[in-house]
């Protein structure tokens, strides 16, 4: 299940919801992402007063399925759950959520960080934080691209 | 074609949204971006550097040797900062 | 922190907890651990009706807090949190469940694998699982001992 | 020694938890098992395969040649199968 949202998620509610029912799930690996009140700027942590995450709708959605049925077919789940929310934001405010149910551990672990590693480099996504003097789009990350390779196929 | 921008692209050309017909000698996404350069001021600037730009058509991420269609919805925009 | 407890938990409940008033924490990674219905018995799968943790009080909370220990020194981590349950519990029912939240992913995740990984073979608890027929002591899984080696240091 | 038994090795052995002086000749962990099996019964039973019984020495994780003091609480238990 996919969700690109501009409100807020309650995590506890989608857990419950997401096992909701179910006896065969071994274990739920969950990764919840935030905004932080500072991020690297130029080199230097600087303090960070909001952020605001444009999105391109449609492609959204198809990116994240499509990244939601690789998981699937890459290792044996029983469920998926993505939330991304999109619109402004205040440090401490929730902007994505990840959940893999699997029978084994190792693959919901593996599965939920897979998962968060090609929606950071493939559902177009914009982050632009603001500072106390200005907002500035936020320059990829090199360390993201190199999360994402790890799951390139040999 | 139905052209997007996004971020940074869509503040520099200062267009969110265009409808663009496929001219004659633009066969590629490579081409395109040599036909938007041309028209000067933020076009320019938002494309000087091609390399921090991305390309999708039709929601799908492409690179700049990809062939376009009349029909096809065309984004540009910086790489992606998500999550 | 660590808390050893018969009772259930709300995994929501904990979640807000973890974070409250948090403003620095780039991502939070969990895993929730649920009885299944169904387990391995002699090589096949058999229907699980309840099953009971026994547990060594004292070692238990010693062996989670050195473990916590090693995953604070091992990453940077802004909290760590894990809580184990033990008695009778049903298909369905959580049975442990760790958090920790970090500037960067890659940690929490690694993290939280570690914590889960490292607790399977370390933490004195002990699996009696009922079936229709009969009780019987769970045996070491293999795939925990491999799993465990994971974070040997070279 | 202050000695406890977990999960199956306290079924079969029919004791949580005894205490037992530090015999002469028992300085280590495998001296004591050597000990314990010679009670035969569950005891024997119990300790049959010590390939498959695990021991702790004040709450740690420790192998059979681990050195044993009068004031020790000493736990034998199976491989551990929580989480």
């Amino acid at each position: 299940m996919i969700r690109v949202q501009e409100q807020d998620f309650d995590v506890g509610e989608e857990y419950r919801r997401f096992c909701a029912g179910r006896t065969d799930v071994g274990g739920v690996c969950m990764f919840v992402g935030l905004v932080r009140d500072f991020a690297p700027i130029d080199g230097a942590d600087v303090s960070i007063s909001a952020m605001t995450l444009e999105h391109y709708p449609g492609m959204t959605e198809k990116q994240l399925a499509d990244i939601e049925a690789e998981a699937q077919s890459r290792w044996q789940l029983d469920d998926t759950l993505i939330i991304h929310r999109y619109g402004r934001m205040e440090p401490g405010d929730q902007i994505v959520m990840v959940a893999v149910a699997s029978t084994h551990r190792d693959a919901a672990f593996e599965a939920a960080r897979f998962l968060m590693d090609w929606l950071k480099t493939k559902a177009p996504f914009w982050k632009k934080e603001e500072t106390k003097d200005a907002a500035q789009w936020v320059d990829a990350r090199e360390s993201d691209d190199t999360a994402a390779k790890r799951w390139e196929k040999k | 074609m139905n052209l997007l921008y996004f971020a940074w692209l869509k503040e520099k050309t200062g267009v969110a949204k265009e409808d663009l017909p496929l001219a004659d000698g633009v066969a590629t996404v490579a081409d395109l971006i040599e036909q938007l350069t041309a028209r000067g001021g933020g076009f320019a600037e938002a494309f000087a550097d091609s390399s921090i730009v991305r390309v999708a058509v039709n929601q799908e991420h492409v690179g700049l040797d990809a062939k376009l269609n009349d029909s096809d919805e065309v984004a540009f925009f910086p790489p992606i900062t998500g999550g």
